[in-house]
């Protein structure tokens, strides 16, 4: 598959968004600038640039609680999305939902969701209102190798295949939940083995690789728009940092060998990428510098943007409780 | 002004809203067939793209029917209260919370329409009257129709309206006759179905049947009883509870939820709390007993509130 | 595999108890001598029976709404279960269950259970508990076609797996979830197809031949006591009736072929075990005819027990409710 | 008498538990490196066969503790309050039904700890306050400890109890400190904890403390509150609340659930019902606000009680 030099491009810049906003977001929690949890999604860019690059702007996506990394990749408000993680007005959800509820449906993302696994049945609709409506938009939802052994994942596969839903389960298999491992965890070899049980293809894909996702999710989408049904596709990925802020000084080590931990660090999906666009002769190291760096001034602008937005104040409680509001019981 | 008996009342509410609307539909488990009755013929009309036979995946389909109405759709979910504890995810963490969470930009116009089949030997697990739970839960709009006016005008409101709707269908009910309209009931408006001046009674779906008959009954006895139909619950038209309570002094909750932490518990407690100095005596819950529903009918019938119970409670706060 | 004649001979007896036991449940509800849902097993009896003879009594079933063949087969009281469903003092659950929910401890029957799927996890656990008091017993659950696509089956299979726990999932295939057919809700073939995704074996069993589920169970048996973890049996089979009692008027014909019926009628698991026994001279023609008329015996007691057993009065109404009784609140 | 604090005092009652019966055992995520701070150390003593990580499939695991249970042994299973949702139908289908259902045959002394993890910007999936909820279905025992010494001894009266039980454990509390015993404390029994004579406030889980600063500030302006613990939910102590209320003729309830069908809602409607005659002015709910828990502290800190909310409706029941 030929993929464009735009594309290319726009993977790395993309990337370089996600890991400096998370690397910020890091920093700013440390130095106690918000509070609440919040789970960077550092070595694990290039599955949800991948994915999404694969899609257009009317695709809907659906993530979980590691969710800094899927609405960047679609291209949602990064100032937004650092507002929302400050608590303020000017974040995606005013201030109501925090680092694992950004979504921002102007651009197709249905939001992140705490409860794990939980998202999964939400974008199934998604895809089933695309072929009720004869659309041909598709839905995609992210979910973890742990979030693989909850019944909502078996039961909305089970139904996005009997009814041939254009719907994409992409499993990010970063190998734990938590402190539990993989092999502790899941009885079968890949969460993408799983796909026979629904009759559907699974695809295991080199979760480091963004062109290696963008190839298996624009071939699920060309299948999704065509009618043929779902597909899972597993993202084999590491996440480089802690499972979430705080707990990251507790735990760090505990359950991970270093020995494990810097081998997939030597796969960081940004060096692997900067280097086939370099090496291609798309673009020079210091083009790649540049986007970096670029990409760094918009996170600290976006930092500065959440930092003055105001906090919400007491007449905002009950806003957006309701669509058509009711009395305050 | 026609008669429809309360299930036919509820077939027709759907009928019509998806003749007004392409993107509402129906699913649910054995509706083409109409296995519980009140989805007759919608597959002939409308074929099987809007009336949909799930598979038994109810956390599945539940949250399928939420993601669908985020995009365009206005699902209307059909199912039996019992097997809304395997969806109960989708309920909460998705169609209660999500609008707020996502600070209003989510809109899930879904409705289920989940029947309570108690009172014929379904025992424990099939016998839920479970919307109490989510009265404590904030984000779903609660119906609880007591009439075929209620079962029809309820459902049209509960499709047109944006948020979450879950319709408590009393089974006892669905057999019952009554005259109803083309028009949407609002919610959160109860309604008075007979005035009084000694107590209120207020009844909650199968029970306001019951707590009319007791006032009937105690009318001949001399006492005049209010009955109150809430009709909502959330939205609950506390109001019309105040001003009936202000007018008497005394009140009755009838109530066929466990009565702890009830609808009635949460009926009593506004009550004594805003409406205190209108009282004249203690407030009286009629609700089920705290025991699982027995399978026994010698037992089951022990379980309800019955026009009995309503009765003796009145005439304890007139004591 | 050998199986004793003894064994053989037994199979027919717990057809036959079944068979007649949900002939006369069906008359006796007909003349409106218990009011409450029943399902019946009616066509499947070889399922449930050659799982339950390849167990011990120490070993432990749990079951679902179709619930009178499982503890029939495993040697549970049949005048008791009669009783059950007749609401009296004497059934197994003194008239608190009736017919979704019998149970019979003292044989293992861990309960049926009215919500699909719902007993999966408890079996399950039952497993584990074999599994950490290093006792030898297994556990197994029966649940339908449409069970296997709650979340519960995929959660409960999984840690089955991962665990190693003796555990046996017995799928009865009767191709329909009430009216829904299989092919309209299941994405794979068949449903021990998926014992894959959990990495177990995965055996479809002709479940209108009694002595292939005994053998399929043994052989799942041995390697749950042997530590080697869980099987998922498919047992491929067909209701009779209709879906429960009260439904049949109504519904009856209008989602399976009369052709379909009846070619799976002439599959009686009675018939076939019968012509076996007969072929083999294990039993002659009149010997067959003794044991479906001591049945009828049976069967006639059981009725008279249950009729003759007393309705529970208010005294009874909150027996049962705690083990470490409570204040009424 | 030793001080520990909260969550030592639930790991101190896990060990020793452990150490008494070899058929108690825990099960959980992230358990053995103990991430909720409470099952410290666990692993190390009791090896993986007692202490089990499990995957992400709370429906699964929280039904294969009853399985267990049903069978011999005594499971201790670690959740948030939030993760439930995933788990109902194990939760009240199984636990909470299944011994009534087989009319008393079956026994299932399994424990839930469910963590209360709100107040600090955990946003509306994971602040749960679940417990009325489970008030509702009966068949399930409730803890909702208060100190550390009710950590601790409710616990263990959790584990030697035949029923299932839910802890709700507030995270608030988490790192408090208190003197603990080694010694059960009996359910349905709540505890005095300060005395008065103007107005009772029951404070529940959380909420006590407050209802005890409430208290004491509330001194020095000259009213004096009697501040009750009840320790559990189901059994509720109903009698002292209702004779404290007799004793001070006012009633407010501090409540951190949602304030409809809440905790308070019972207790209110209780009173309202059995201690009418007993109460002088309105009883005051001081719940959480009918919305979800937001992300921003400057909105999360105005919905649940507080030491202000309390005391302004102690003033009001006063006026
Ligand atoms: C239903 C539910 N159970 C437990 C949790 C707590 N929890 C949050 S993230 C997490 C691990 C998720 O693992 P995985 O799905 O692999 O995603 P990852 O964090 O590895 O990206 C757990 C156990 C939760 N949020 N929801
Ligand atoms: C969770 C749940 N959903 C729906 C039902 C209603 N219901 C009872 S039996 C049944 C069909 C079950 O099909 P299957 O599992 O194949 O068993 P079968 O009846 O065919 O033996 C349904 C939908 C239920 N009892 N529980
Ligand atoms: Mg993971
Ligand atoms: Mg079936």
């Amino acid at each position: 598959m030929e993929i464009t030099k735009e594309i290319q491009r726009l993977m790395l810049e993309r990337m370089w968004t996600i890991r400096n906003f998370e690397e910020k977001v890091i920093e700013v929690h440390e130095a106690g600038e918000f509070v609440g949890p919040a789970h960077p999604y550092i070595g694990e860019e290039a599955v949800a640039v991948g994915v999404c690059l694969a899609l257009k702007d009317s695709d809907y996506i659906a993530g979980n609680h590691r969710s800094h990394g899927h609405p960047l990749a679609k291209g949602g408000s990064i100032k937004k999305a650092m507002a929302e993680i400050y608590g303020r007005v000017d974040g995606y959800c005013k201030g109501k939902g925090g680092s694992m509820h950004l979504a921002d449906f102007s651009v197709g993302i249905l939001g992140e969701s705490g409860i794990v696994g939980s998202s999964v049945p939400v974008a199934t609709g998604a895809g089933l209102a695309s072929k009720m409506r004869k659309k041909d938009f598709v839905s995609v939802v992210f979910f973890g190798d742990g979030a693989s052994n909850q019944g909502a994942c078996h039961e909305s596969m089970n139904l996005a295949s009997i009814w041939k839903l254009p719907v994409i389960f992409v499993c990010e298999n970063n190998q734990y939940a938590i402190t539990n491992s993989y092999e502790n965890s899941v009885a079968v070899d890949n969460v993408s083995d799983r796909a026979v049980a629904y009759n559907m293809p699974g695809i295991l894909v080199d979760g480091q690789n963004v062109e290696a996702m963008y190839e298996a999710t624009a071939e699920a989408v060309k299948r999704a728009r065509n009618g043929e049904g779902p597909t899972l596709i597993e993202g084999l990925t590491y996440r480089f940092e802690e499972h979430s802020l705080g707990l990251g000084k507790i735990r760090r080590g505990e359950y991970r060998d270093k020995a494990e931990i810097d081998k997939w660090r030597e796969r960081d999906p940004l060096d692997i990428h900067t280097k086939k666009l370099i090496e291609r002769g798309i673009l020079s190291e210091s083009d790649c510098k540049k986007i970096e760096n670029d990409s760094k001034v918009e996170i600290e602008e976006a930092v500065n943007f959440a930092r003055n937005s105001e906090f919400p104040g007491p007449e905002d409680l009950f806003e957006g409780m309701w669509a058509n509001p009711i009395p305050k019981p | 002004m026609t008669e429809k008996i309360f299930a036919d009342a509820i077939n027709e509410a759907i009928a019509e809203e998806m003749r007004r609307d392409p993107n509402v539909f129906i699913m649910g488990e054995d509706i083409r067939l109409s296995i519980y009755g009140a989805t007759k013929n919608l597959y002939k009309e409308f074929g099987e793209e809007r009336v949909l036979d799930t598979p038994l995946s109810e956390n599945g389909f539940f949250g399928a029917a939420i993601g669908a109405s985020l995009v365009g759709m206005r699902p209307i979910v059909e199912t039996v209260t019992s097997f809304m504890w395997v969806a109960m995810d989708q309920l909460i963490s998705q169609a209660a919370k999500m609008r707020y969470m996502f600070g209003g930009q989510a809109t899930l116009p879904v409705v289920y329409r989940a029947s309570m089949a108690y009172g014929s030997g379904s025992a424990a697990h099939h016998s839920d009257r479970n919307y109490p739970m989510f009265m404590n839960m904030p984000g779903i709009k609660i119906a609880v129709p007591a009439t075929s006016a209620d079962a029809k005008g309820l459902l049209k409101t509960a499709v047109r309206d944006d948020d979450p709707v879950i319709i408590f269908e009393d089974t006892n009910l669905m057999g019952t006759r009554g005259d109803v309209t083309d028009d949407e009931i609002p919610f959160g408006k109860a309604v008075i179905i007979k005035e009084g001046s000694d107590c209120t009674i207020v009844g909650i779906a199968g029970s306001v049947k019951l707590a009319l008959d007791a006032a009937n009954n105690l009318e001949k006895e001399g006492i005049s009883c209010e009955v109150i139909n809430p009709r909502t619950l959330v939205p609950l038209d506390k109001q019309s509870i105040l001003s009936s309570v202000e007018k008497t002094g005394r009140l009755v909750i009838a109530d066929p939820a466990h009565k702890v932490c009830s609808a009635a518990s949460e009926i009593s407690s506004i009550v004594a709390e805003e409406g205190f100095w209108f009282l004249q005596s203690p407030i009286i819950k009629v609700a089920s007993e705290q025991v699982h529903i027995p399978y026994a009918q010698s037992l089951e019938k022990l379980v309800y509130p019955n026009v009995d119970k309503i009765s003796t409670a009145v005439k304890k706060t007139m004591e």
